[in-house]
Parts: structure tokens; C-alpha cells; sequence
């Protein structure tokens, strides 16, 4: 039962506690609506997001997935959205070698401030899934040896 | 002095009327300045202000019709000297990146729309892809001791998001040229006001208004001569001139140039080729206070 | 894990779009969950009640709150489990207000969505632990940054509350923007004799450290403990001998040096003191325009200084200072309003801006109080004032109201007439923004008693005519165009964040808004703290201020840091890394990419390995996500943790 | 003065047919009047372009398309280069007369007639014939030619010439005009 069949697609995001999770607050304060499909994990830096975390949730059968965290230099950990983009590139140009449309990951930053940004990014993104359609999902035992192989790549 | 410069060139209506002398001037100063112009092959009206007030569409069809004109010579840049038309040739250009737009318009014309030619005013070459030094270095009769206002009228620069091309308020083009001919150039505070436009016919109180304040502005400023780089500013201070004086009782006699005809003074050039005795204001006490040789009017 | 659940309806926020009931009916099925309500408004305290009885009647082990965002009220519901007995991070919260109601009309998705981020939040509970906080030593000192009124009301409350205060100013002397004005509004008294006496306050007061004409160059260290290393500037003048007599100034034969205490009205000498009530009253070299210093000759201030302070081979100094608490009290800059080409870009002299009026206005100032036309020196007739210049204005980037240039400018207007009984002012503006205590009472008497005119409506241009200036603007409320001739236009040119305010919040690891002004805690209930824990703001740095907000700012800036150093030891966030011995190869990879050099090699049983510094670790996940062998886990947001939400929300 | 009742007097069409002509967000004008104040042809407007956007906001249609203003505006940018919320206003008092011409309105008939024969002469040369053009504006608005003082100036100079200057084009030209007239007419 999880998404409203017909209506909505499995987004997840993950957001910075600091920038991007205050600017979907921000959002939120000023009502800025946005399409219901986005489901929100808060960590507490884009740094501490592990690539492994995204392709899991791939596999696991999201159909989009979000990173954001704060703009370049605007780190509250100073250089941890510098680690996350380093890493996340490297996700990816490795997603469609792993069989993923590289349409899906997206890594953006919108600072606490940035209300109607956030409210932006997140309606492109979903229309962006929604142009994509429904992801393939793989089935359970195959997915699990794949996922150790991809644990091995990165 | 090698200069790969060349450009198509869309001389424009009144070009061959009541701007004669701009374009004139125009060619021989780009020959003098080794710059290549090609004349567009049997262009037609941009349709002018008329045409815009009526429909977009249409506007930006008569332009795109002369833009493949350009495209078919095979050159990527036209130039124009009067700036109503590279307004209404910019303007249907912007327009048509609007794929749907674009696509009404080529409804309109048997060849496809094409955006790609970029389009300058002739003033915008010489400042941009000639420079003012070039322009310096071919002076051979400097205009020492004449006093010159510049007057670039209102759409020569605007909208800046458009025409993309000097300041929006205090553009300096004319201004620069004018001081490497060694003229003096006074600070016109109505650089960019309107002259009155295409009025003068159903509406000319408004052009003695607009144009008598400009007369009455540049001569306080101590200005000899006015300096214009459209052919509509001109002629409504020009040749409406007498019209003016009478309509609101003043005496001017300042002549009005073209800056290209200046330019071509400064270099040398003949004044038959420049069209200087084409004037309506008889520039004779003027440029002959510079010590010039002219030949008699 | 017992695990219970509220649902908040927040009024009408929630409930509005979200059926609370049927998400707390979802959740009794979640694992784990062994209760579910929904409460009206969770967060007072019969809601609060609420949950402390249902977690000692049902025995319950863990709580799941969905209801506004967890940084509005995670710290206040971890309160109130805590007064139930159970740890503080036995807690999850699920952002059903502004996630969810607040963005979405579509009750049933909201509701689903609703559903979804509970059973995400009761996931992962099931893998919290609890979590202990230690205590760690703090240096009681705090560090302010800008000397403008609003650093000096932070500094004197601070200082008088028994902390030590060091004070960082980057020009040579204190004061800021206030210093430079004439009188100020509503009461129209005397700026410099309100905060003259406050900045004597601040150079005599024992517990205060002044570092004038010095920078911030490095931050290290987190609340309680940071290290702040402080550049200050060469002077060329020893200011430990300088005894501010000014002989100096007097001799200088370089005279012709920007004035930057005037706004450029005028001109000074390269040794200057930037005005007779500075503090600290010590004179400093302008290296641009001294001629020892650019060409080798002169010397005069050296020979003719009674001290004999100067010394023109000094060089940049640093000095490391260790405080507990940081306020950033860096005020605003003037917007650059030479963009406007239709105002004359700056090439009219009779153009000036509204600080420039003050420095005119100012008995002190560089025209003795008169007001003269740069142009010529003749005193005015018509004085034009304009207001929202670089202010309310898309096309230059600068949408927001600065909020006390409609102030400023009836001051201005009235004091031109007291100066000048046969002038007449004419302002023009859009709105007339008059919000504080006597203030609309103030524009009025400008208008009612003073004879200002105002006209609705912005002005288009500005040109020269003969030796006036022609001023073209709109009166909307006619419904024309007008026309004044002007012999001074005086522009109230709006605020914008001090120059560099983004290199030193990027420094403090504080966040700014797209204008570069720094960002509150929270809009409403944290406005003088800022999401990183020790740094506070005072006055126009978190926006343009006036003042009374700017002092009242300061104030409270430095109640906050009195109540933090009212403890003696403060506690560490338990969020922070751990190592796992057993797991852990000792690569050194976590101590690379550690941005606060957290992680210590140890050696354990002659095997190299990682420790986390629990008081330095701020709980970033950096080397959680670095370390090849999920060795080092973020402690409340473990791999497990999270994927654990991951798992909650993707079930195929 | 009329008493204007706002709820039933406002034509939200023609609010919402201005913002997808022209493209511009109406909302954005506050009144600030910088249009108005650097406008050369304020003088002659009946409505002053800021109080036509303002009308345009309350959706007064027949007060703004009957507008004399609308055919004085030269289209000389200032109010667009200027306004703080960076709105295009020439180009809505473009689209203005636009919707004005569509709906029979022509707020100063010299101006419009002027226009028209402007545009005749290019339908008819593929460039404008300026005598041409001369005359068929005075056919049509039955004035006596005021510039008459002119001509024998300008004639000697080579600046007027009496038959049309040749171009080949010029089907290829009036084409774009009849096929502007079909689409129109659709
Ligand atoms: C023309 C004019 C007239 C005004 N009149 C009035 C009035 O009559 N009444 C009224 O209530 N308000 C008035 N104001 C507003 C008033 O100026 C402000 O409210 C006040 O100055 C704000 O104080 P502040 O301490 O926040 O900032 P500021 O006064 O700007 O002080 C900031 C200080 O920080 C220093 N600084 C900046 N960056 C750094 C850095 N990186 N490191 C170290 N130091 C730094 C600056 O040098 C400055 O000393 C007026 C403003 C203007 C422009
Ligand atoms: C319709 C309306 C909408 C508003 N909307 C907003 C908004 O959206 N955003 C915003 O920022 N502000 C808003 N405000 C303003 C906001 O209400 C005030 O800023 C805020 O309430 C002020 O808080 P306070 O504590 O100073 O005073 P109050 O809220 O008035 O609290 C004073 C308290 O003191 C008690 N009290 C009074 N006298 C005594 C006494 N002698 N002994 C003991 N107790 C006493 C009163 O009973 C009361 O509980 C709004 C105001 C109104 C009227
Ligand atoms: S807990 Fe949050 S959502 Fe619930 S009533 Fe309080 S503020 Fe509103
Ligand atoms: S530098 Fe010397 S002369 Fe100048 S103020 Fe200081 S003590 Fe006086
Ligand atoms: S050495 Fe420099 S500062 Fe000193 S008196 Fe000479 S010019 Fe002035
Ligand atoms: S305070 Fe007044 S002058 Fe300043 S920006 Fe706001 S409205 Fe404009
Ligand atoms: S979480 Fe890790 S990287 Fe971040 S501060 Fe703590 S030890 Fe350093
Ligand atoms: S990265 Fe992991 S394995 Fe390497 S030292 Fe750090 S904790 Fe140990
Ligand atoms: S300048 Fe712009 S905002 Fe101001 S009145 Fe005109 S259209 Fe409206
Ligand atoms: S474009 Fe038209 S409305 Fe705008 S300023 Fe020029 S004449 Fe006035």
C-alpha cells in the first residue's frame, strides 16, 4: 500500500539536517506546495550520506531518489557536502553500469533559506520520475548477490 | 592593416530616402576602415514600429523574412545603421527562441525562420569589433575645436536584455568615438530620451516638444553640433528643425550629424561621399571653423 | 520494544489535511508499536501529559511523535520523555506539519504520507539506544565580532555580567554606522552623545579586550571551546605609546586620503585618527597614501610625534584568542547605488547618499554642520530626497524594505529645516514604513509641522540643468509626472550584508540568506541564535535593523551567552561517532576526512586503531560514511538506523 | 467621476489574455509610478501608463483598449528599462493595441490611419514608399498635408523620390501580409 497507486511513485530523499531539511521546513512555513510523492530521511550532513545508502534504496524498489544538502562552502560541518560530492559522482556515473536510469539519483543543494527553491527542485524532480515511469524492481535473492557485488565496487 | 571584418548589410527603408547620407557615410567609412559590407540581396521592410503595434507575429515575420535573406549569403553577422530596425530584428529574434512563436511565424513566410545571424548596429561594430583605436590611428584631420553633443535616442540600448549593447542609461559609444577624432564631447544628460519618434507626421506637437528640448538642452550644454546614430532622431531634428524654432519660438541653428559623417570628415574623406550637403541645417559655419578644406556646398 | 505513538492534529494545521485518526489507526500495526492516539496539541502541556502517562501506564519503552518538524520541538519532547523516565533518544519524531499538511491539499495522499513517515520513524526507534551525555569544561570568554551599537550593547551587558569580552573590530576604531549619524530618530537627540559615553564604557571597562582595526582569520573548536585566531592589521603606530594627540594630522603632508569615516566628504591625512571621539583614540597609517610607505620619502609623523610611536616596518600581527561563545555583530553595509544610470551613476556631485547627509548634518563633521552643495559649497534650497534606492527593488537584486530609511529620511528632512529655515524638502517614496513606538507620529510632524512634502511615487531620473539638478519622478496619487528642480538630492540608499559577511560566516559555520544576512535559529522564537551551538547575533547582520532592535538584539545576544556559561561544566551532545574495536583495521582513513580532527590513532594491544574524542566530535557521520569497514558508526544515525527507514519505506 | 464597483466591473479574461500575450506577471506592479515619471509621452496620455497598469490589474477593459495613451506610446523602452519589478510595460501597451485593434478601438485615429498606410506602402513595395505612404494618409484622414514646407527642400537632396524604389521581393512580402490576414482571421 505504500504509494497511491496511479497517483504517486516511491521518492525518497535524503536531506542535511542543517540546509536542506530547514528548507523544505521553510517551504512548508510558507506553504509552498509540492507534489505528495517525496518521502524525507534526515541525517545530519550530506557527508554522512553513504552511496551504498541510495543504491540500497534503488534496489529496495524507490523509483527516484533526492539528495540535497547545503551549497558549497556553506557546510555546517564545513567540509562535509564537500565528501558527499565527491562521492555521489562517482554513484553517479556508476548507476547505469549497475542498471540504473542515472534520471533517478539526483544531489542538489538548497540552503535553509531557500523555501521556494526547495519547493522547485522537488516538483521537477517528481516530474522528472513521473516522465521515467515506475523503476524496474529486481527480484529478492538476486538483488541481495548484487548488492554484494556493488558493496565490493564501491 | 589587416581586417578580416565583413558583414551583411541591411541598410534599411530610409536609407534610401530620407537618411541617404547615413548610408553614405556608413559605406565609405567601413571601406575607409578596410570593414567588408555586403548588401542583403533585395531585402525589405523590417516593418518599423507600425508593425508591432499591430501583431507580433507579423513584426517578427518581416524581420525574419530579410534574417534568411542574410542566412542565404552564407554570413553569419548583418549589420544596420539605423536602430529601429536592429530593435525590430533583435526583438523578432528573441522572440522566435520561443519554439512555438517561432513556429507561428514561419506560417507566415515561405523560407523557415532563421535565429542564428547575429545582427549589430554599424555604431556597434565600430566600437566593439573595429575599436576605437583603429578608429584613432585613421584620423588624419582631427575635429579640434569642434563641440559636439552625442545622441544615441531611446532605443539604441534598450532594452538591455535585448539589444545587449552599452550602458542603458549613459552609453559612451558615440562619446568615445567622438574624442578619438579629437572632438570635444560635451556631457548630454538626454542621451537616451526620446526624440518623438515616428510622430511627426499625425502628431508633430509631440516631436517639437520632445525634439526642441533636446536642441534647447544640447546648446546649453554649449554643444556646436548634435551627434546621431538613427536615422529618425536625425531627421526630426533636422529636418524639422525650422519647424521647431517656430513652434516654440526659439533660434536654433545646430547642425545634425551623423557620427559616421563626422568620422569620415576626420579621415579624410570627401564631403560629397559623406553627404554632408544632404543636411538640412547648413553645417557650413561649423565645419569651417575647423580649418577644414570642404568643398562649397 | 513497547513503542508508542502520538498523532498531533496542531488544530486545525494538521488535522485540516491529514486524518491524524487513521494514521494513529495505521500505526497500531506497525512492529513494535503497542499504542497510538491522536492529541490535540501535543506540545502543551496536557498533551505533554498525555504522553508521560501512556508511557508509565502502558510501559512504554519508546515514543514516536508526528507533528511539526523535530526542529521545532525534538529538544521539547525528549524533555518530556525524560520526565517519564525513559532516555532522551528513545524518541523519533515524524514531520507531519511542514512535510506534509502544510504542502499538500490532497487529504488522502497527505494521510498516506503521513502513515509512511510514522512507520518510518517506529523503524528505526526500534534501533535507538540510549545515549549519555557528558559534561566537559568550558572557557567562560566570549568573543564579539563588531564594534557597532549592537556589538557594544552585547559587549557592556556580557562584561558587566562578569564575563570576559574580547572585541573584534575591523576598522580603527568602534562605533560603527551609528557613530557617523547626526541625531536620531524618533527623538531627534544627539547619536555621538548617546554612544560616545558607552564606547568609554567599553575601552575602560576591566573585563574588555578591544582589538581594533583587526580581522577574524581562523575558527576552530566548538561551543565552550573555540579558538579564534585574530589578525590585526598594521598600523604603522605603536598603539600601546600613541596617546591620540593628533600632532600627527596636524603635519602630514599627505592629505588628500579617503575619508572613510566621512563617507568621502572630504578628504584626510594618511596618519589619521578617523575622528575626535574614537575609540580607541589612536592613530593608524593609510599604507595607499602615505608617502614614507610608498615611496620612501617623508617621515614627518615619525619625527614630529611626541611618543615616538611610529613605526613604519611594522607588520600584521595574530594573536589566538580562546573564548566559550561567539556573537557576530557585523551590521550592514550601504548598496552600491551607482547601478542606477538613471540617478547619474555617481556622476553628479550634488548626488549623495543618506550617510554622506549625516556627515554633513553632523556639527562634527567635515562641513561643520553646514549643509553645502559638494558641488559649489552653496547651501540649498530644494533638497530632494529619494527613498528605496537599492531597496524594494527587483531589477537590482533587492526585493526586501530596509525597514529604517523612511525613518532616517523625515529625520533628515526635519533637521534640513532647522539648519536651513528657508529650504524645503520634498520626498519622494512608495510607502511610508513607520512601525515602532512613536515613530508614525514622527513622519507626521515631518510632514504636518516641518512642511516636508512628500510625493508618492519613485523618481526616473536626474540630469544637471544649469547648475541645478532636474528631478523627474511620478505623484501617483495625482496621476502625473513632476517635475522639481533640486540643488541637493539626497538618496536613502537601502542595506545590504556587510562586505565579507559570507567569508566570515563560512568561518563561524553559520548559515546566511541569499542576500548574505545571517540566519536566526528561528525566525520567531531563536532570533539571536544560529543553528550552530555557541554562536549568537546581534543587530543588522541578521537583517537591517534600527537602533532599538539592534541594541535590543544585543542585549539579548548576551543573555544568551549568560546562560549558557551559568553552568559550570556544559553537556556534550551524545550524537557523536563511535568506534568499534573489533571491526576497526586502523587504516586512518576517519582521521583524514574528520573535518575537526576528532578521531585519535590509539594503540591497542600493539594493533594501531581509531578513538573518537567524544567532547571534540560534533556528530557530523563524515567518517561513518568513510570508513571501509562500518567500523565507526554515528551514534543515533547508525548505517542500521537509517536503513532501517529505508527499508520501512521500500518493501517492494 | 464614475463610482467603480471592483467585483462586478472586473473582466478577469482580459487580466489573464494581457499576462499570456505579453507575458508579463500583472501582480508585479506596485504602483510605484517609475513608468509614468520617465514616460516622454505622459503629456499626451490620458491615462498615464502606470494607472493603465493598474487599470489592467482591476481588469477595467474598455477604459484601457479605448485608451488614447495606447497610440501615443512610441515603444521607446524607458518604462521598461526601468521598472523595479523589471516588467515589460512596452510591450503590454503593445499588446494593448493589439487587443485594441482586434476590438475596433483606435484612441487617436491620425496615429492609427498613420500606422496603417505605413504598413500598406510595405504590403504593397516590400519597403516603405514614403510619398506613397504620405499620400494614402492623407486620403484617409482628409488632412491637408502640414509639411508641406518640406518638400521642395527635401526633393533637391535625392531624400524623396516619387515612384517606389524597385525591389523583387515584394510578392514574397505581401505574401507574409495575406497569409498574416488568413491566420488571423481563423
Ligand atoms: C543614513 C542613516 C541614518 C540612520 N539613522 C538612524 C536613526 O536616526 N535612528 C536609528 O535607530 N537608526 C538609524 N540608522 C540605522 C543604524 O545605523 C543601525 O540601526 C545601526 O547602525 C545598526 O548597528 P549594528 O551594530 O548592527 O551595525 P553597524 O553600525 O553596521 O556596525 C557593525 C560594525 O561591525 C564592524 N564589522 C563589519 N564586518 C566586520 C568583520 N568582518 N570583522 C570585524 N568587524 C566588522 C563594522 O566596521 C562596524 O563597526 C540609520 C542608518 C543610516 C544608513
Ligand atoms: C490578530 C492578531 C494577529 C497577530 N498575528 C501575528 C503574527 O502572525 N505574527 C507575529 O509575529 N505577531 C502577530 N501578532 C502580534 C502578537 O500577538 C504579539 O507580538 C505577541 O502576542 C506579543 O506578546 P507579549 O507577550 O508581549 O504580549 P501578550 O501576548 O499580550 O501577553 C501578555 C500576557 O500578560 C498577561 N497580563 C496582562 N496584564 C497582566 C497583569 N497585570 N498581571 C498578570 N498578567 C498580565 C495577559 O493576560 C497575557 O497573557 C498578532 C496580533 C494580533 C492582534
Ligand atoms: S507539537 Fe508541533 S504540530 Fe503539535 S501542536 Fe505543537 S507545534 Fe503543532
Ligand atoms: S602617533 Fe604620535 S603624534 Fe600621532 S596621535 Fe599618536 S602619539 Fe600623537
Ligand atoms: S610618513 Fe606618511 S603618514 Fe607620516 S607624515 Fe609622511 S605621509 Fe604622513
Ligand atoms: S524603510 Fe521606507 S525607504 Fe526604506 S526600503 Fe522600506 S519603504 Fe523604502
Ligand atoms: S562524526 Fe566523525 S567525522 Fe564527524 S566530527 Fe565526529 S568523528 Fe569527526
Ligand atoms: S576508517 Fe574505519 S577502519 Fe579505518 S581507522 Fe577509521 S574506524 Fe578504523
Ligand atoms: S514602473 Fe513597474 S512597478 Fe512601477 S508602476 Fe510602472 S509597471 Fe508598475
Ligand atoms: S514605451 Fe511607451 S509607455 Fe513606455 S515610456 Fe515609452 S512611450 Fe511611455
Amino acid at each position: 500500500m505504500p504509494v497511491l497507486k496511479g497517483k504517486e511513485l516511491r521518492i525518497v530523499g535524503f536531506l542535511c539536517n542543517w540546509c536542506s531539511y530547514g528548507g523544505a521546513d521553510t517551504a512548508g512555513v510558507g506553504r509552498f506546495t509540492q507534489p505528495t510523492d517525496l518521502r524525507i530521511i534526515r541525517v545530519p550532513c550530506s557527508g554522512r550520506i553513504d552511496p551504498l545508502f541510495i543504491i540500497k534504496t534503488l534496489m529496495n524498489g524507490a523509483d527516484g531518489v533526492l539528495v540535497s544538502g547545503c551549497h558549497p562552502r556553506d557546510c555546517h560541518y564545513a567540509e562535509g557536502n564537500f565528501y558527499a560530492r565527491r562521492r555521489l559522482e562517482v554513484l553517479h556515473r556508476f548507476l547505469p553500469i549497475l542498471g540504473f536510469e542515472p534520471g533517478r539519483f539526483e544531489y542538489t543543494w538548497v540552503s535553509a533559506s531557500e523555501g521556494q527553491r526547495w519547493q522547485q527542485v522537488v516538483t521537477r524532480f517528481t516530474e522528472q520520475i513521473h516522465k521515467l515511469g515506475p523503476a524496474p524492481k529486481i527480484a529478492g535473492p538476486e538483488a541481495s548477490k548484487t548488492l554484494r557485488q556493488m558493496e565490493a565496487a564501491l | 592593416m589587416s581586417c578580416a571584418l565583413s558583414y551583411a548589410y541591411y541598410p534599411g527603408c530610409s536609407s534610401t530616402g530620407t537618411s541617404v547620407e547615413y548610408d553614405m557615410s556608413s559605406r565609405a567609412i567601413c571601406a575607409a576602415l578596410d570593414i567588408k559590407l555586403s548588401d542583403v540581396p533585395d531585402w525589405s521592410c523590417c516593418g518599423s514600429t507600425p508593425a508591432h503595434t499591430v501583431d507580433h507575429t507579423l513584426s517578427s515575420a518581416l524581420s525574419a523574412r530579410n534574417l534568411s535573406q542574410v542566412a542565404s549569403m552564407g554570413l553569419t553577422a548583418a549589420v544596420t545603421p539605423c536602430p529601429s530596425c536592429l530593435s525590430n530584428l533583435r526583438t523578432a529574434q528573441h522572440r522566435m527562441k520561443n519554439d512555438s512563436f517561432r513556429q507561428k511565424v514561419s506560417k507566415l513566410l515561405d523560407r523557415p525562420a532563421d535565429i542564428t545571424v547575429e545582427t549589430k548596429s554599424v555604431l556597434q561594430i565600430l566600437v566593439e569589433d573595429c575599436g576605437v583605436d583603429r578608429i584613432r590611428a585613421k584620423v588624419t584631420r582631427p575635429l579640434t575645436g569642434l563641440t559636439v553633443a552625442a545622441y544615441y535616442g531611446c532605443i539604441m540600448n534598450r532594452p538591455a536584455e535585448i539589444m545587449n549593447f552599452d550602458d542603458r542609461e549613459h552609453p559612451m559609444a558615440m562619446d568615445n568615438i567622438m574624442a578619438a577624432l579629437g572632438a570635444t564631447v560635451v556631457p548630454f544628460p538626454l542621451k537616451v530620451e526620446c526624440c518623438g519618434a515616428s510622430f511627426g507626421i499625425p502628431r508633430r506637437d509631440v516631436v517639437m516638444r520632445l525634439s526642441g528640448k533636446l536642441l534647447d538642452t544640447a546648446k546649453e550644454m554649449g554643444a556646436m553640433a548634435l551627434v546621431t546614430a538613427c536615422p529618425l532622431c536625425q531627421m526630426n531634428l533636422d529636418m524639422r528643425q525650422e519647424q521647431i524654432n517656430s513652434a516654440n519660438g526659439s533660434q536654433h541653428h545646430m547642425p545634425i550629424f551623423y557620427f559616421t559623417q563626422l568620422m569620415g570628415l576626420a579621415f579624410g574623406l570627401s564631403e560629397k561621399e559623406l553627404g554632408i550637403d544632404k543636411l538640412c541645417v547648413n553645417p557650413r559655419t561649423v565645419i569651417d571653423a575647423l580649418g577644414m578644406e570642404g568643398q562649397p556646398l | 520494544m513497547k513503542i508508542g505513538v502520538f498523532v498531533c492534529h496542531c488544530g486545525s494545521n494538521i488535522e485540516g489535511t491529514v486524518d491524524t485518526a487513521a494514521v494513529a489507526a495505521a500505526a497500531r500495526e506497525f512492529p513494535g508499536v503497542a499504542f497510538a492516539t491522536d492529541t490535540m496539541y501535543t506540545c502543551s502541556e496536557p498533551g505533554q501529559e498525555e504522553i508521560v502517562t501512556a508511557i508509565k501506564e502502558q510501559q512504554l519503552d519508546g515514543v514516536v511523535v508526528a507533528s511539526c518538524t523535530p526542529r521545532m520541538h525534538e529538544q521539547t519532547f525528549r524533555r518530556t520523555v525524560e520526565r517519564a523516565g525513559l532516555n532522551r533518544y528513545l524518541f523519533e519524531m515524524a514531520n507531519i506539519r511542514e512535510h506534509v499538511s502544510w504542502i499538500g491539499k490532497d487529504r488522502e495522499a497527505n494521510t498516506n504520507k503521513a502513515i509512511d513517515l510514522v512507520r518510518m520513524s517506529a523503524a528505526k526507534l526500534l534501533h535507538n539506544r540510549p545515549l549519555l551525555s557528558k559534561k566537559f569544561e568550558i572557557n567562560k570568554r566570549v568573543l564579539i565580532i563588531g564594534g557597532g551599537v549592537a556589538g557594544i550593547q552585547a559587549a557592556l551587558d556580557c562584561a558587566e555580567g562578569g564575563l570576559q569580552v574580547v572585541l573584534v573590530e575591523k576598522t580603527s576604531s568602534i562605533g560603527g554606522k551609528m557613530a557617523k549619524l547626526d541625531k536620531t530618530f524618533p527623538t531627534v537627540d544627539c547619536s555621538s552623545c548617546i554612544l560616545g559615553p558607552r564606547m568609554v564604557d567599553v575601552a575602560q571597562h576591566p573585563n574588555i579586550t578591544l582589538h581594533a582595526y583587526s580581522e577574524i582569520d581562523e575558527v576552530s573548536g566548538y561551543v565552550g571551546n573555540f579558538e579564534v585566531k585574530v589578525k590585526k592589521k598594521a598600523t604603522y603606530v605603536d598603539w600601546k605609546k600613541c596617546t591620540g594627540c593628533g600632532v600627527c594630522m596636524t603635519k602630514c603632508p599627505s592629505r588628500k586620503a579617503t575619508d572613510y569615516f566621512n563617507e568621502g566628504i572630504g578628504k584626510t591625512t594618511a596618519i589619521n585618527i578617523p575622528f575626535p571621539q574614537a575609540i580607541p583614540k589612536k592613530a593608524k597609517i593609510d599604507a595607499d597614501f602615505c608617502m614614507k610607505l610608498q615611496k620612501g620619502k617623508c617621515g614627518i609623523c615619525e619625527k614630529i610625534c611626541p611618543t615616538g610611536c611610529i613605526d613604519y616596518s611594522q607588520q600584521d600581527e595574530y594573536v589566538t584568542e580562546k573564548v566559550g561563545a561567539i556573537i557576530a555583530a557585523t551590521g550592514f553595509d550601504l548598496f552600491d547605488w551607482t547601478v542606477y544610470g538613471e540617478y547619474g551613476a555617481g556622476r553628479y556631485p550634488d548626488v549623495i547618499t543618506s550617510l554622506q547627509y549625516e556627515r554633513m548634518l553632523s556639527a562634527s563633521g567635515p562641513t561643520g554642520g553646514h549643509i553645502k552643495r559638494p558641488s559649489d559649497g552653496r547651501e540649498p534650497k530644494n533638497v530632494v530626497f529619494i527613498q528605496c534606492v537599492g531597496s524594494r527593488d527587483k531589477s537590482v537584486g533587492r526585493p526586501y524594505c530596509t525597514g529604517f530609511c523612511c525613518m532616517y529620511t523625515a529625520k533628515q528632512a526635519i533637521l534640513t529645516k532647522d539648519h536651513l529655515p528657508e529650504s524645503r524638502s520634498y520626498v519622494f517614496y512608495m510607502d511610508i514604513r513607520a512601525t515602532g513606538k512613536n515613530y508614525d507620529e514622527f513622519t507626521r510632524r515631518a510632514m504636518e509641522e516641518y512642511d516636508a512634502k512628500y510625493i508618492r511615487g519613485r523618481v526616473s531620473m536626474i540630469y544637471p540643468k544649469g547648475d541645478r539638478l532636474l528631478v523627474r519622478g511620478a505623484d501617483t496619487l495625482m496621476g502625473t509626472q513632476v517635475e522639481l528642480d533640486a540643488d541637493l538630492v539626497v538618496l536613502a540608499v537601502g542595506a545590504q550584508a556587510a562586505a565579507g559577511a559570507n567569508q566570515l560566516a563560512e568561518k563561524l559555520r553559520i548559515s546566511y540568506d541569499s542576500y548574505g544576512f545571517y540566519m536566526e535559529g528561528h525566525p520567531k522564537l531563536k532570533p539571536v541564535e544560529t543553528n550552530t551551538a555557541g554562536v549568537y547575533l546581534a543587530g543588522s547582520c541578521q537583517g537591517p535593523k534600527d537602533i532599538p532592535s539592534s541594541v535590543s538584539q544585543g542585549s539579548a545576544a548576551a543573555a544568551k551567552v549568560l546562560g549558557l556559561f551559568s553552568k559550570d561544566k556544559l553537556e556534550s551532545d551524545p550524537q557523536v561517532s563511535m568506534v568499534d574495536i573489533k571491526r576497526c583495521i586502523g587504516c586512518g582513513k576517519c582521521m583524514k576526512t574528520c573535518p575537526f580532527g576528532a578521531i585519535k590513532e590509539i594503540d591497542f594491544r600493539g594493533m594501531k586503531k581509531a578513538e573518537v574524542i567524544e567532547t571534540i566530535c560534533q556528530g557530523c557521520g563524515i567518517c561513518t560514511s568513510t570508513c571501509p569497514q562500518g567500523a565507526v558508526q554515528l551514534q543515533h544515525f547508525t548505517d542500521n538506523q537509517i536503513l532501517s527507514e529505508v527499508n520501512a519505506l521500500c518493501q517492494f | 467621476m464614475n463610482v467603480i464597483n471592483i467585483t462586478s466591473s472586473c473582466n478577469s479574461d482580459f487580466v489573464s489574455q494581457v499576462e499570456e500575450e505579453s507575458g508579463q506577471k500583472l501582480s508585479l506592479c506596485y504602483q510605484c509610478g517609475k513608468c509614468t515619471a520617465g514616460c516622454p509621452y505622459t503629456t499626451e496620455y490620458d491615462i498615464p501608463v502606470s494607472q493603465i497598469m493598474r487599470l489592467i490589474q482591476a481588469g477595467q477593459k474598455e477604459l484601457v483598449l479605448k485608451s488614447k495613451s495606447l497610440w501615443l506610446c512610441a515603444t521607446c523602452e524607458s518604462c521598461t528599462a526601468r521598472c523595479p519589478n523589471k516588467i515589460d510595460v512596452a510591450r503590454i501597451m503593445d499588446v494593448l493595441r493589439h487587443m485594441a485593434r482586434r476590438e475596433g478601438y483606435s484612441g487617436v485615429k491620425t496615429v492609427k490611419t498613420f500606422w496603417d498606410s505605413f504598413l500598406n506602402s510595405v504590403q504593397k513595395n516590400g519597403r516603405v514608399f514614403e510619398v506613397g505612404l504620405l499620400a494614402n494618409y492623407i486620403s484617409h484622414t482628409g488632412r491637408f498635408w502640414t509639411d508641406m514646407g518640406l518638400g521642395p527642400r527635401m526633393l533637391p537632396k535625392g531624400k524623396i523620390h516619387l515612384k517606389p524604389s524597385a525591389m523583387q521581393g515584394r510578392e514574397e512580402v505581401a505574401k507574409i501580409f495575406s497569409r498574416y490576414t488568413q491566420e488571423s482571421s481563423k
